[in-house]
Order: C-alpha cells, then sequence, then structure tokens
C-alpha cells in the first residue's frame, strides 16, 4: 500500500516517541522515570514494527519493554528500600551551584554540536551513489545459506563469526557479573492472584520462545529474541521469589553459560576437520547446524540476561533452603 | 478496507496519546501503571493494524510478544510493590 | 458481506478503545479508572483482533489473534487485581 | 598456515571454555591452550615472512559478504609478541593467583581476553574490529576488577565507561563509513575512500574512539588509577598490549585505510598530542610514590613517543627513509611491550614478597630479589632507550626522521623523554640498592622471577641485537 497515507500516523509517532524520550529523562522522580521509559520502550516497538523491521521489534518488545523495565524497578527498589518518598525531597533539585548548570550547558553544547556534525556526514553519505552490492550478495546467495530469513542468514551464516564473537563478549559479561559477588535473596513469595498468572505466563513465554526459535528461520526471530523471551520466563519466577529462577546450580549453569560459544566453536572446528573452511556449513547442512547453534546461544542469552538481572551468582541451593525456610518462619509471624 | 485500517491506526494513535497523559498526570504510581497497561494494549492493537496495512505477517509476532511482556512488566511492577508491603 | 462485518468489528473495537482511554483520563479516582482500562483490553481489543481474524481468514493468524487477545485478558485482570489491592492497603494504612 | 589464524581465535576461546567447565584443572588448561596459541602465533610469523601476506575467507564466504581475516608483517609480528608477553605473564599468573577461587575466575577471562586482542590483530573487517574492540574492553575490566579491593573497583568503573565511550565512537565512525562506501572490508576501503564530509567525519570519530582507549594524552586519565589497582599479571597485559591494540587501529586507519584522507595538519595534531604525553607521563612518573603508579604513567609517556611517529610518516615521501622510521615505530612499540609486561611483573614479585610497592622502602631488594630488580634494571634501559635495547633502535629512527623532515621539535621532546626516564629509573635502582649480603642464588623464585626477565631481556637485547628482521616483515603489507 501506499506509504503517505500513514503520513498522520508517523508524525503522531515520531512525536510520541521524542516526547516520551524527553519526558523519562527530564522526570526527577525514578519511579516516574522508568514507567515513563516502559512506555518509551513499548511505542518504540511499534514504531520498529512501522519502519518493517520485525527482528528490531521483536528485540526492542523482548528488551526495551519487557526485560530493561523489570531491571530499572529492581533497581529503583534497591536504591530506595521501603520508602518511595525518600527521594521525593524537592530541595535538592534546586540547591545545584551555578557551575554545574554551565557546565551541564556546555555538555548540552558539545552533544548538539557533535549531533550536527554526525547528521551533516550521514546527509552526505546518504546523498551519495546508493551502494546496493551487499544486499545483492547476500540475497544471490540466501539460497545456500540453509534458512531464507537474511537477518538470520547474516547474523548465524555468512557473519557468523561476528556472532561468535558476540556470544563470548555475552560470556565475558556474566563472568564480569559474577565477580560481583552473591545476589541478595529476592522477593516475599506471591500471593494466589500472582500465582495464577504465574501458572500460566511462564509456560507461554517458554512455548513462545521455542517458536520464535524455531520461526527465526524463514521469518523474523531467532536466539536472540527467543533468549530474551525465556530469560522474561525467569524474571517472572525471580518475582515470586523463587531465586533459583528456574537457572541450575554450579556445573549445569556454567554448560549453559558457555553453551553459545561452546557449541559454536565444535561446529565450526568440526567443519575444519572435515577440509571445509571455519564455520563453512555444508549447504545440505546448513539450516540443522544453524538451529543447533541458535539453541545454544539462546539458552546462554537467557542465562546472561537473567543473571544480569539478578545481578550476580545465584546462591547456592543449599544457602537458598536455608534462606527459604527463614522467609517462612518470618512470614508465619 | 485501508481506509478503515488507517482510520483505525489514527484512532488509537489519539488512545495512546491520552494513555500517556495519564501516565505524565499520575498521581500515583498505580494511576502510572494502569496508563502503561493501556498502551502497551494499544500498542498490541496497532501492530495489529499494521501487520495487515503493511502486509507484514511477523508484526503479529511482535504483538504477541509485546502482550506477554506487557504482562511481565505489570508483574514486575506489582510483584515490587507486594515485596514492599509484605 | 465478510468485509463488512469485520470492518463493524473493528470499528466497534476503536470505539471501546477510545471509550477506555478517554475514561482513564476523565474519571475520578484510581478505581472507576480501572474499570475504564478494562474496557479498552478487553473489548477494544477483543472486537479489533475478531475483526482482523475474519478479515485474515487465515486459521494460524486467526489463532495467533485469539491467543494475544487471552494474554492481554488475563495479564490486565491480574494486574488491575493487583493495583487495586495494592491501592486500598496504601488507604487502609493511611 | 591460514589455519594458523583460525587457530590464534580458536584455540584461547576454546581454552576459555574448558577453563570455565574445568576450573579445578584450569591453570594446566589454560597454560596448555596458551603453548598452542603461541605456536600458532609463531607459525603464522614464519608463514608470512615466507609467503607474504596471508589472508582466510571465513565460513568461506567471499570478501564483502563474508568477514575476511588478513595477516601481513605489522600484524604477525604483533601477534607473535601478544603471544609471547601473554604466554610469560600466564606463568607468572599461575604462581600470583594462590586461592582456587580466584584462579577459577581469573583463566577464562584471561583466555577471553588473548582471545579478543589476537582476533583484533587478523580482523580485516570494520565491523569485526568493533565486535573484538568490545570482547577486548570488558573482557579487561572484569580482569582488572579481581584486585576486589575499593579503589580496583572504581578504577574499573571508570575504565568501563571509557571503553564504552570509544566503542560508541568507532561503531557510529563504522556505521558512517557503511552508509558512505557501502563496505566494511579494510582492504578494498582504501581504493573507494574520497577525502570528504563523510571520511573526515568517520575517522575524526573513530580515532577519538581509539585515543581514548589507547590513553594519548588528555585522554589518559583513566589508565594510572586502572592499570595501578588491578592484579599484576593482568596490569602487565593492560599496559603492554591492551593499550596497544588500540594503538594498532589507529596505525591501521591512518596509514593504509584512510591514507589519501588524513592531513599533515591533523598528523601533527596528533604528535602534539603525544609530545605532551612524553612529558607529561614522564614527569608524573617521576613523582609517583608508588612503582607501579610509577609504571602506569611511564606507559602514558612511552605511548606519546608512537605518536610522534605519525607526523614524520606523513612528511616523508614514500620509500626507504619512511620504511626505515615506520620499523623504528613498531621496533618502539614491540620493545615497550616487552618491557613494560617484564616490568610490571617484577614489580608484582616485590609487591608479594616485601608486601608493598613504595619506591622510598624499596632498600635491600636487590639483595632478596637480585633477579627481579635486575629485570627491572633490563626494563629501564628500554625505557630509556640506552643501547643495545630495541628502543634505542626506534628512537634512532625518530631522531632520523626529525632530522631528515626538519622537524626539530620531536628532537628536542624525545630528548626530554629519555632524561626523565632515565630520572625515574636510576630512582627506583638507587633505592633498591642497600648494605645487605646477596644470596648464593640469583633466582630465588623460579616461576615468578623467569617471566619478568626472560620479557625484559628481549627488550633489551634481543629485540635490539637481533631487530633486523622486523623491517623486512613489515614490507609485507595487505
Amino acid at each position: 500500500m501506499n506509504t503517505t497515507n500513514l503520513l498522520v500516523f508517523d508524525g503522531l509517532l515520531l512525536f510520541s516517541i521524542v516526547g516520551l524520550a524527553w519526558a523519562s529523562l527530564a522526570t526527577t522522580d525514578e519511579r516516574r522515570s522508568v514507567i515513563l521509559f516502559m512506555a518509551f520502550g513499548l511505542v518504540l516497538a511499534v514504531a520498529w514494527g512501522r519502519l518493517l523491521a520485525p527482528d528490531v521489534a521483536l528485540a526492542e518488545a523482548a528488551i526495551g519493554a519487557g526485560l530493561s523495565g523489570a531491571l530499572l524497578l529492581a533497581a529503583v527498589r534497591k536504591q530506595s528500600p521501603g520508602s518511595s518518598h525518600t527521594h521525593a525531597n524537592p530541595d535538592r533539585n534546586y540547591s545545584e551551584s551555578g557551575a554545574k548548570v554551565v557546565l551541564q550547558w556546555l555538555v548540552t553544547l558539545l552533544c548538539a554540536a557533535l549531533a550536527g556534525t554526525l547528521a551533516w556526514a550521514l546527509l552526505h553519505a546518504l546523498s551519495s551513489a546508493p551502494h546496493d552490492t551487499l544486499p545483492r550478495a547476500i540475497s544471490d546467495n540466501l539460497v545456500a545459506s540453509g534458512v531464507s530469513n537474511p537477518v538470520t542468514a547474516v547474523l548465524l551464516n555468512f557473519r557468523a563469526y561476528d556472532t561468535l564473537l558476540e556470544l563470548a563478549v555475552l560470556l565475558t559479561a556474566v563472568l564480569g557479573i559474577f565477580s560481583l559477588g552473591q545476589t541478595t535473596p529476592g522477593y516475599q513469595p506471591a500471593g494466589p492472584v500472582f500465582d495464577g498468572l504465574v501458572r500460566w505466563l511462564v509456560p507461554v513465554l517458554i512455548l513462545t520462545a521455542g517458536y520464535l526459535l524455531w520461526v527465526g528461520a524463514h521469518a523474523p526471530g531467532g536466539a536472540f529474541q527467543a533468549g530474551a523471551t525465556l530469560a522474561a520466563a525467569g524474571v517472572v519466577l525471580r518475582l515470586t521469589g523463587r531465586s533459583r529462577i528456574g537457572l541450575p546450580d554450579g556445573f549445569v549453569l556454567r554448560i549453559i553459560m558457555a553453551a553459545g560459544v561452546g557449541v559454536f566453536l565444535l561446529v565450526g572446528l568440526t567443519l575444519l576437520l572435515l577440509g571445509r573452511p571455519f564455520l563453512g556449513y555444508p549447504p545440505a547442512w546448513a539450516g540443522a547446524l544453524i538451529l543447533l547453534i541458535e539453541t545454544a546461544a539462546m539458552l546462554s542469552i537467557a542465562a546472561t540476561l537473567l543473571l544480569a538481572f539478578v545481578g550476580g551468582q545465584p546462591q547456592s541451593t543449599a544457602v537458598n533452603a536455608a534462606a527459604n525456610r527463614q522467609r517462612e518462619e518470618n512470614s508465619r509471624c | 478496507m485501508t481506509e478503515l485500517l488507517l482510520l483505525s491506526a489514527t484512532g488509537l494513535m489519539l488512545s495512546l496519546f491520552l494513555g500517556l497523559l495519564r501516565v505524565l498526570l499520575g498521581p500515583s504510581a498505580g494511576d502510572r501503571m494502569l496508563a502503561t497497561q493501556l498502551i502497551g494494549t494499544v500498542g498490541v492493537g496497532m501492530l495489529l493494524v499494521l501487520s495487515v496495512l503493511l502486509d507484514e505477517p511477523a508484526l503479529i509476532d511482535v504483538a504477541l510478544l509485546l502482550a506477554l511482556l506487557a504482562a511481565v512488566a505489570a508483574a514486575a511492577f506489582t510483584g515490587q510493590q507486594e515485596a514492599r508491603h509484605d | 458481506m465478510i468485509n463488512l462485518a469485520s470492518s463493524i468489528l473493528i470499528l466497534a473495537g476503536l470505539f471501546f478503545y477510545l471509550a477506555g482511554s478517554i475514561g482513564l483520563l476523565r474519571l475520578p479516582d484510581l478505581y472507576t479508572r480501572l474499570h475504564a482500562l478494562t474496557k479498552a483490553d478487553n473489548l477494544g481489543l477483543g472486537l479489533l483482533a475478531a475483526g482482523l481474524a475474519l478479515h485474515s481468514q487465515h486459521l494460524l493468524t486467526s489463532l495467533k489473534l485469539l491467543l494475544i487477545w487471552l494474554a492481554v485478558l488475563a495479564a490486565s485482570a491480574t494486574s488491575a487485581h493487583l493495583i487495586a489491592r495494592q491501592a486500598r492497603r496504601q488507604e487502609t494504612r493511611r | 598456515m591460514t589455519d594458523a589464524m583460525i587457530g590464534l581465535v580458536a584455540l584461547p576461546l576454546t581454552g576459555a571454555v574448558a577453563t570455565l567447565l574445568l576450573p579445578r584443572s584450569a591453570t594446566v588448561v589454560a597454560i596448555g591452550a596458551g603453548l598452542a596459541t603461541t605456536i600458532a602465533a609463531a607459525l603464522l610469523l614464519f608463514g608470512v615472512a615466507n609467503q607474504g601476506a596471508l589472508h582466510y575467507e571465513m565460513g568461506g564466504w567471499s570478501t564483502g559478504l563474508g568477514i575476511t581475516l588478513r595477516a601481513d608483517g605489522l600484524s604477525a609480528l604483533l601477534l607473535m609478541m601478544t603471544s609471547l608477553v601473554a604466554l610469560a605473564a600466564s606463568v607468572y599468573a599461575s604462581a600470583y593467583f594462590s586461592a582456587a577461587s580466584e584462579r577459577a575466575r581469573f583463566w577464562p577471562l584471561w583466555l577471553l581476553l588473548w582471545t579478543s586482542l589476537n582476533a583484533l590483530f587478523l580482523s580485516g573487517d570494520l565491523f569485526n574490529l568493533y565486535v573484538t574492540l568490545e570482547l577486548l574492553g570488558l573482557s579487561a575490566v572484569a580482569l582488572a576488577t579481581l584486585g576486589g579491593k575499593r579503589a580496583a573497583a572504581e578504577a574499573a568503573l571508570r575504565y568501563l565507561l571509557v571503553g564504552l565511550l570509544g566503542s560508541m565512537l568507532f561503531l557510529a565512525g563504522v556505521s558512517l563509513i557503511y552508509a558512505g562506501y557501502g563496505t566494511l572490508d579494510l582492504a578494498t576501503l582504501p581504493r573507494v575512500v574520497e577525502p570528504g564530509p563523510i571520511a573526515w567525519t568517520a575517522l575524526a570519530m573513530m580515532t577519538t574512539g581509539l585515543l581514548l582507549k589507547t590513553a594519548l594524552f588528555p585522554l589518559h586519565f583513566w589508565l594510572p588509577p586502572a592499570h595501578a589497582s588491578a592484579p599484576a599479571p593482568v596490569s602487565a597485559v593492560l599496559s603492554a598490549l591492551v593499550v596497544k591494540a588500540a594503538f594498532y587501529l589507529v596505525l591501521r586507519l591512518w596509514l593504509d585505510v584512510f591514507a589519501n584522507v588524513v592531513t599533515p595538519v591533523a598528523a601533527n595534531l596528533l604528535g602534539l598530542l603525544g609530545a605532551c604525553a612524553v612529558l607529561w607521563g614522564s614527569w608524573r612518573a617521576l613523582q609517583a610514590e608508588r612503582l607501579k603508579l610509577l609504571a602506569a604513567w611511564s606507559t602514558v609517556a612511552q605511548l606519546g613517543y608512537l605518536f610522534l611517529f605519525f607526523p614524520l610518516l606523513l612528511a616523508l615521501p614514500p620509500g626507504p627513509t619512511r620504511d626505515l622510521a615506520a620499523g623504528g615505530l613498531v621496533m618502539l612499540a614491540l620493545t615497550h611491550g616487552f618491557a613494560k609486561a617484564g616490568l610490571f611483573l617484577a614489580i608484582g614479585v616485590i609487591q608479594q614478597r616485601c608486601g608493598h610497592d613504595t619506591i622510598r622502602d624499596l632498600d635491600g631488594t636487590a639483595q632478596h630479589l637480585p633477579a627481579t630488580t635486575f629485570a627491572i634494571a633490563l626494563a629501564g634501559v628500554a625505557l630509556i632507550g640506552l643501547p643495545p635495547s630495541g628502543a634505542f633502535l626506534g628512537k634512532w629512527q625518530l631522531l632520523a626522521g626529525a632530522v631528515e623532515t626538519g622537524q626539530w621539535l620531536w628532537l628536542v621532546v624525545t630528548a626530554t623523554g629519555s632524561l626523565l626516564a632515565a630520572a625515574y629509573i636510576f630512582r627506583v635502582l638507587g633505592h633498591a640498592f642497600g648494605h645487605q649480603p646477596y644470596p648464593n642464588q640469583p633466582v630465588t623464585v623460579a616461576r615468578e622471577e623467569w617471566p619478568a626477565l626472560l620479557l625484559t631481556a628481549m627488550a633489551a637485547l634481543v629485540l635490539g641485537l637481533g631487530g633486523a628482521p622486523v623491517w623486512k616483515l613489515l614490507e609485507i603489507g595487505t
């Protein structure tokens, strides 16, 4: 259809995005800011959909609207335990010294200058001759890639090496999070209504993750979106007071963390031993190998996001059981 | 049909703006969360309409994910409140 | 015929969306606003999804639309309950 | 030979996964993976020397669609240095970390850092380079926090933010390049890049990001606290290799990819910043009270020398004189890598054996730890640039280039910097020698002292006396 008809819609969408971004940054109350940010994520997901980038929209929906909202709420909770009124001190925001204001203006001006330069260069880049060699090369080779979704073909086949290193980045992030120490005990056990929500939401999220993983071969979706959805299931479990958040203990957890990089490497090196290039899948096997790698990557990604959400190494089961018992006794009083 | 869908998309946009106004006005956290809930539902509706308008079936998947994760966000919010008051 | 039916459903959905949002904005307190919101969630999205399902005429698409509606329905019912209970608790505490 | 390129990335990465899964035998696995990686680096060096520049198309996809790994003389030399330094530091680390839990956390991150360095030196694709920079920055920060102290955590947080800002700037430049020229391949770009707003802005953003990561004055503020508070083997690699990786990219971009975009004015600016770094870094090193801080400030200064070469290389016409200067630059970088890694390891030994690294209280260290003190002296020879160190050859070429192009300022800066370096090194050595009897054995704790000794000997003797092949290897371009 003719997209100019959507001009009014586009204008309003743009306005709401800019307005929300400004509002969530300008707000001084952290909790209001977080809620505004969640709304921002929702609208942004719609915008990506409008731009016909469903892959990005899926990722934005999972990360922006779902996980980061939960993460930020948890952060605010940690910052001001017990009360939402401690930071509602209006004087604090007006007592800033003049120097700070000047500095803020300087930074703003600098950012504006940088943005201007970028825009100027980008304008030149976009007005120069269009380069369609790469998109054409991708569509020419799509048949041999084993999948029909060009995004998955680029991520898991043509530029699989990038993705391997990205998974290594995620592994590094988890190991870095582990060095922060153990997690604090989680939330209170949930009431019956909340438990009712969890009882259907978690299985549906897991099913959806599986669906997104499978559908990634020929339509938008894939390991990242599936992993984020799976992580969302873990977040829900965490909110109901299960501090193991569905993650296993010790060795198995380490296997899950390393699965993405490990399986990727295993496939690459096996192919090398069989006389093919590193990560050069035989076309007949490409689809299956990509699904295998994506499954492992999904588990690693979900574990990484979850561990980032809880912000440390989960406590071992023994400690956990003791904490739970303690909590039960407390709630009885 | 196209005109009707265009109308619905713009109408949903109006609904979104009303919800945003409530987010800004508050006054309580519960009010804001209600409004976010509305914005989520509006977003789901928009994606569904857009998926037909732009002929992109994958947007239905995005809507599904958004619907499920809106529930997670609400759970995170209320879970936090629970923890605070018990 | 199907087109007409689906158009009517979509329009009705849009009406409830708008009614819900206006209610959310205009009604005086949290509980009444809660009531308004459920109009948008349950009826608005439900009618819209039904209209689009009629329009698409694919079984899988219709099932997905149904699932989306059910998810939003259950989520909004739960969170409405939790938000209301939390507000109630804060009131009794005061 | 191209399999060696895969090995350089896959071996340490496999090692990282293996040490994560087998924490009990992590040390053995890690040293094994390190040895294998070093062998791969040596194979690659011989391969490049005999067959010329190598390239490998990942997954068998042609350049442009897929990612191509490339190795020329410069990258092969830096890969060899990386492996030798990292291997020596690994041996030292196996003695440094005693608690099992510390080891279990250290080895996977260590091997991930090694992977990222190798991947960076081999990468032939701008976006892939961004990914390697992310991996490098994140693993370096995670390792720097292993010190466990509050100061370390604060320094690491700043290090993380600086690293992220640098990566973001680099990525912005990369996106601009892709939007403007439609390719990310380093070998294709020199043919299509032309002076203009796109190339200027992209180069400026990428360079700024990389200068942040390589800590060129005045963007060096984060380096001394981060490098001085990390565990000794980590400090060694951070100072010797991690900042070099970002510097290598600046070199690649300015001399290869954007060769027809850079202007003498811009190169002079880099040279001036380098001169400030030399003087300010050396001055702060002279005033440092702790050995580790001295070594960290000395890194700021030594990186400055490398940037002095940019105005020379741009002023010199292509030919043997320019090649000699370029070789001098690489020789200086290599020497500093070995010398600084050795210095940090030696300081680590002193810190663990004496319980502190305050320079004023070093009296008698020469008698307790003669081999370590000798290693510091050797590192000093290389840092000052005395013959027969590799740095002497490097600085000689720097001075020759400055005379050739009539850029006298760099001559003055180099001379002043070397004098200041001599002052801070002799200050340490002066405190280290006391009046106690020497032990019978010069090397008292083998696994801790030998790595530093070998690394500094490499810098002060081997590179200087046997460094001629470096220039030959550098003629092998992409």
